[in-house]
């Protein structure tokens, strides 16, 4: 069953209720090998995002998605607000005149985000980054999509695999952001960013599991 | 935290209002934005902005005017400002000859700064990154150094070459050159704490110190037992003449930039030891700025910045500036 | 004690000796004294120098300068400087006019300046005493009111009457009405250590403040819970228009001072509070100064002051200075 | 039998040590009512003068006792060094010409000296200055001298009457200098002026303990 654009305004405001959620301890964990303000960064960007959302009810889902990484571009500021925006913006020029999304559309969305990302921070995975999470969660996702499996199946896997990929980040040394300073250091700690994106990926996974599908 | 602040979700926005009521003969604010630009626009020059998260008062409203910066783009504290501020800033900054923006290299602000040079299409924008922070590694395989107060350099020099006249590719080269010739190093003795966050950004022992520390309190080279200042100015000189800055038998300016928190005792004891030691390996010292130009909200620490200049940096670094932070006949 | 120093026994020393260093454009010392003056004497003017205990800086030498003092005499750290010290700096700036001696109300400081003014058989000299704290009970059966960073308003206004061409009675007499038009009040959230001392002054909890602190730390009037930036604010200006001075209706001069460990941006966030309630009162304010002007080493805290303004003072205030620690055209 | 100037050399020296020794205690007594600098400070003067002292030993005791006023005067500085100062000029200009100190030449310096305070630091006794404790000192003084008891026993006797005016000024409040800022909160802190003028007294006594006067 394909995705409707209530289940993405639902993925949103899931999305928003967690970053509320999980504000302190991103923040915490940005403030042991970065300047201590992600959480307070997405939160911010989120709430923001979760404010304009009745707003969005009429609009077509690339239209929502675009607003959504217009909204983080304008508010969110720092590493992440331009990640995640171009992320969310790419993803929605993707979708273009799609009235739902099929399990592929979802596949590509994920392309779209990713190369989103890359464009912009000019990281690869292996750096201690956000990337570390969504790249693995993105090719999970597709195996699993190929292998037959529905979407909510297919996202709790891209979830585990997103988890996999923090886990990784705390055994790599960071080469890009700010936890790059610390060198060595940085060895051991959990990435933040690579921590919210897997977040947003739970929330589509809620999503699915709420619209059963 | 004690703090004088009314709410944590406002102190940008309070504080910004703060320094508009203070020095309007100076500067204003932007209606509905967090920019900040000269109150009285200057036409026919190139227009050099810079920006960054707030906390690093007075960098960097407190440089905009006569000789500097002519706008500003102050994010949320310790965070890059957003991509629609720094438009709106580059718009109306620009008198129609383009816009330098003086970024600091910070994975969030070149990405920020970046986005708003492709959203301002029909703005003529060039960029430079300042990197002059010699405690972190310069490497390929990283976002290399940060930048830090020796951006103040920039800001200066840059903007008294805009406001003789120059052109963008001559501003911009200007810029350049104070980048290649600038490097810096910091020392904290205390964290700062960001307001939102409501706990120190690191913890130091009461006998402890944070050498190579950055203006955001990101860990510096190593921590260390507090030594005298004089041991602490040896170290931080070694580490930014050791590099790749050939300083001998030059001329230089000389920055001792308090962290927000450090008292003007302190910073001038420290400056004395720079001037011992500089005096002593025969280079000669053309200006000295001592104070908070460029601090990490109540951190008590210190930065030196050393920049060797050649005939143009000096001449610029030696005009009229006024603005809040900075006046100079 | 966490701080950048070498030895308590000399921080009085090398910090004169830093800021000597950093800015030889504007200031020199007496060899061998703790006197610092204009590096360039303005001749056939009268004299105006101030002096007092270090660890208040840029508070005195830092107003050395063009449009403002003379000559400053900075003591041990908060202990008034020695009559022979003193007596120095009147020789040093005496240029056949007379010197004004701005002294601020503190026995020790009195007695010293008064010592050194006997001693002055030769030269002409008159003396001021500012006393605008409020925190203080003003009785004829105390030492009366502390002078604290309203005293930097007679620098400015006396300093720019001096160097206008009037004479001694005439400089007196305008450093005498910006005494009687200024008030102040300080508030503290954290002490400052005395270098030799070791340790701080007093203390106070994580959530107290002290209201109507001295800026040697002396306590204030109450001891209380910490309370939002705004409801300081109001606090502090309920006093000090509450005092004898009637502002209503007229033009002021505000100065938001700290204390030296208080961030620009929390003084920025008092002074919009300052302005909003003014102006909410019909209070014109012609001039706002922000910053680190008279400090407690390293407190933190902050005081405002407020100045009514007559034609006189307004023209003297807003004429210009060039001096270290404030510049204007 | 009379002082002499070893006698006074003496007096000064053991003065020096003993502001050496109480450094601590009086910093702290003036931290709790005033700015903390009062052992600092008289540490620094007699320091000062202990280094001038060996200049001293050739002149006669009315200029010894103005040196160490003016050693006093141009070292200590804060509201102690006018003060002392002037007490110690006072004291010497009372004993011009004189080249030995009788008990009554030493009760005129107590005079000389209290003069020169009251007319620097224009206080009167119950204010809690170092008059509380000189003032009862030199009385105390004159009545042992009148009644017949040798120099040291009358000084043992004004050090313990300068002992009871330090006391004394715990239970007054402060009206003059940096401790009458506190109003009625001054009450119950004993004054730092006061206790280091009663070691000046204790050290007058052992200078003649140690001559056995
Ligand atoms: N070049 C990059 N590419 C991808 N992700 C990055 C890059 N730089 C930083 N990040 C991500 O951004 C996160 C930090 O975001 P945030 O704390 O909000 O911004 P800032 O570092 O500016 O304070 C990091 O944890 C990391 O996952
Ligand atoms: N007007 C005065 N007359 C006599 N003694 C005074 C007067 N004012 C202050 N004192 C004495 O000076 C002492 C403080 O000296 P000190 O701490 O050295 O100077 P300051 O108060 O300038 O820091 C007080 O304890 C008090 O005994
Ligand atoms: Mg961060
Ligand atoms: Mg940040
Ligand atoms: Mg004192
Ligand atoms: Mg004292």
């Amino acid at each position: 069953m394909a995705a409707t654009k209530k289940d993405v305004l639902n993925f949103v405001q899931i999305f928003d209720q967690k970053m509320e959620e999980h504000r302190q301890e991103l923040t915490d964990m940005d403030q042991a090998i970065g300047d201590g303000d992600h959480g307070i960064n997405m939160n911010r960007g989120m709430k923001a995002v979760g404010e304009k959302l009745p707003t969005f009810q009429d609009k077509t889902i690339d239209a929502i998605l675009k607003g959504v990484g217009m909204t983080l571009v304008s508010t969110v500021g720092g590493a992440s607000g331009p990640l995640y925006g171009t992320a969310f913006m790419r993803a929605g020029m993707a979708m273009k005149g799609e009235e739902e999304l099929s399990a592929e559309d979802i596949g590509k969305m994920f392309d779209a985000a990713i190369e989103g990302i890359v464009s912009r921070g000019k990281a690869t995975t292996g750096e201690k980054t956000m990337l570390d999470a969504i790249v693995p969660a993105k090719d999970a996702y597709n195996e699993s999509i190929a292998s037959g499996k529905t979407i909510t199946e297919a996202l709790t896997v891209a979830e585990k695999a997103a988890w996999k990929g923090v886990d990784y980040t705390k055994t790599i040394k960071a080469t890009k952001g700010r936890a790059s300073y610390l060198g060595d250091r940085s060895i051991g700690f959990q990435d933040p960013g690579a921590t919210s994106i897997t977040y947003m990926i739970q929330s589509a996974k809620e999503a699915g599991e709420k619209a059963g599908k | 935290m004690k703090k004088f602040i009314n709410n944590v979700e406002n102190v940008e926005n309070e504080m910004l209002e703060g320094m508009v009521d203070a020095y309007p003969e100076y500067v204003k604010r932007l209606p509905g934005l967090d920019v900040i630009v000269r109150s009285e626009k200057k036409e026919g020059k190139v227009a050099v902005i810079s920006g960054g998260g707030s906390g690093h008062e007075p960098t960097h409203a407190g440089f905009v005017g006569k000789g500097m910066l002519d706008a500003a783009v102050p994010g949320a504290v310790y965070t890059s400002p957003t991509p629609d501020q720094i438009l709106e800033a580059i718009k109306a900054a620009d008198a129609g000859k383009g816009v330098l923006m003086v970024v600091k290299n910070y994975t969030g602000d070149v990405m920020n700064f970046e986005m708003a040079a492709e959203m301002a299409d029909d703005i003529e924008t060039a960029e430079v990154i300042s990197n002059d922070d010699v405690a972190v590694e310069d490497s390929l395989y990283t976002t290399g150094r940060r930048g830090v107060a020796g951006t103040i350099f920039i800001h200066k020099i840059a903007g008294a070459k805009a406001e003789a006249g120059a052109n963008l590719a001559d501003v911009k080269a200007v810029a350049e050159k104070v980048i290649a010739n600038v490097r810096t190093m910091g020392v904290a003795l205390k964290p700062s704490t960001v307001p939102a966050a409501g706990k120190p950004g690191f913890e130091l022992g009461e006998d402890e110190m944070e050498l190579g520390i950055g203006i955001h309190g990101e860990p510096g080279t190593s921590r260390e037992k507090i030594q005298p200042a004089n041991a602490i100015v040896d170290h931080l000189l070694d580490k930014i003449m050791n590099d790749s800055v050939d300083y001998s038998g030059s001329e230089v300016a000389v920055m001792v930039n308090g962290s927000g928190a450090t008292p003007a005792m302190e910073l001038y004891i420290l400056n004395k030891r720079v001037h011992d030691v500089l005096k002593e390996k025969g280079i000669k010292i053309v200006k000295t700025y001592v104070g908070n130009y460029m601090t990490s909200i109540d951190m008590a620490g210190a930065s030196i910045s050393l920049l060797k200049l050649d005939d143009e940096m000096k001449e610029l670094l030696l005009a009229p500036a006024d603005t809040i932070a900075l006046t100079q006949d």
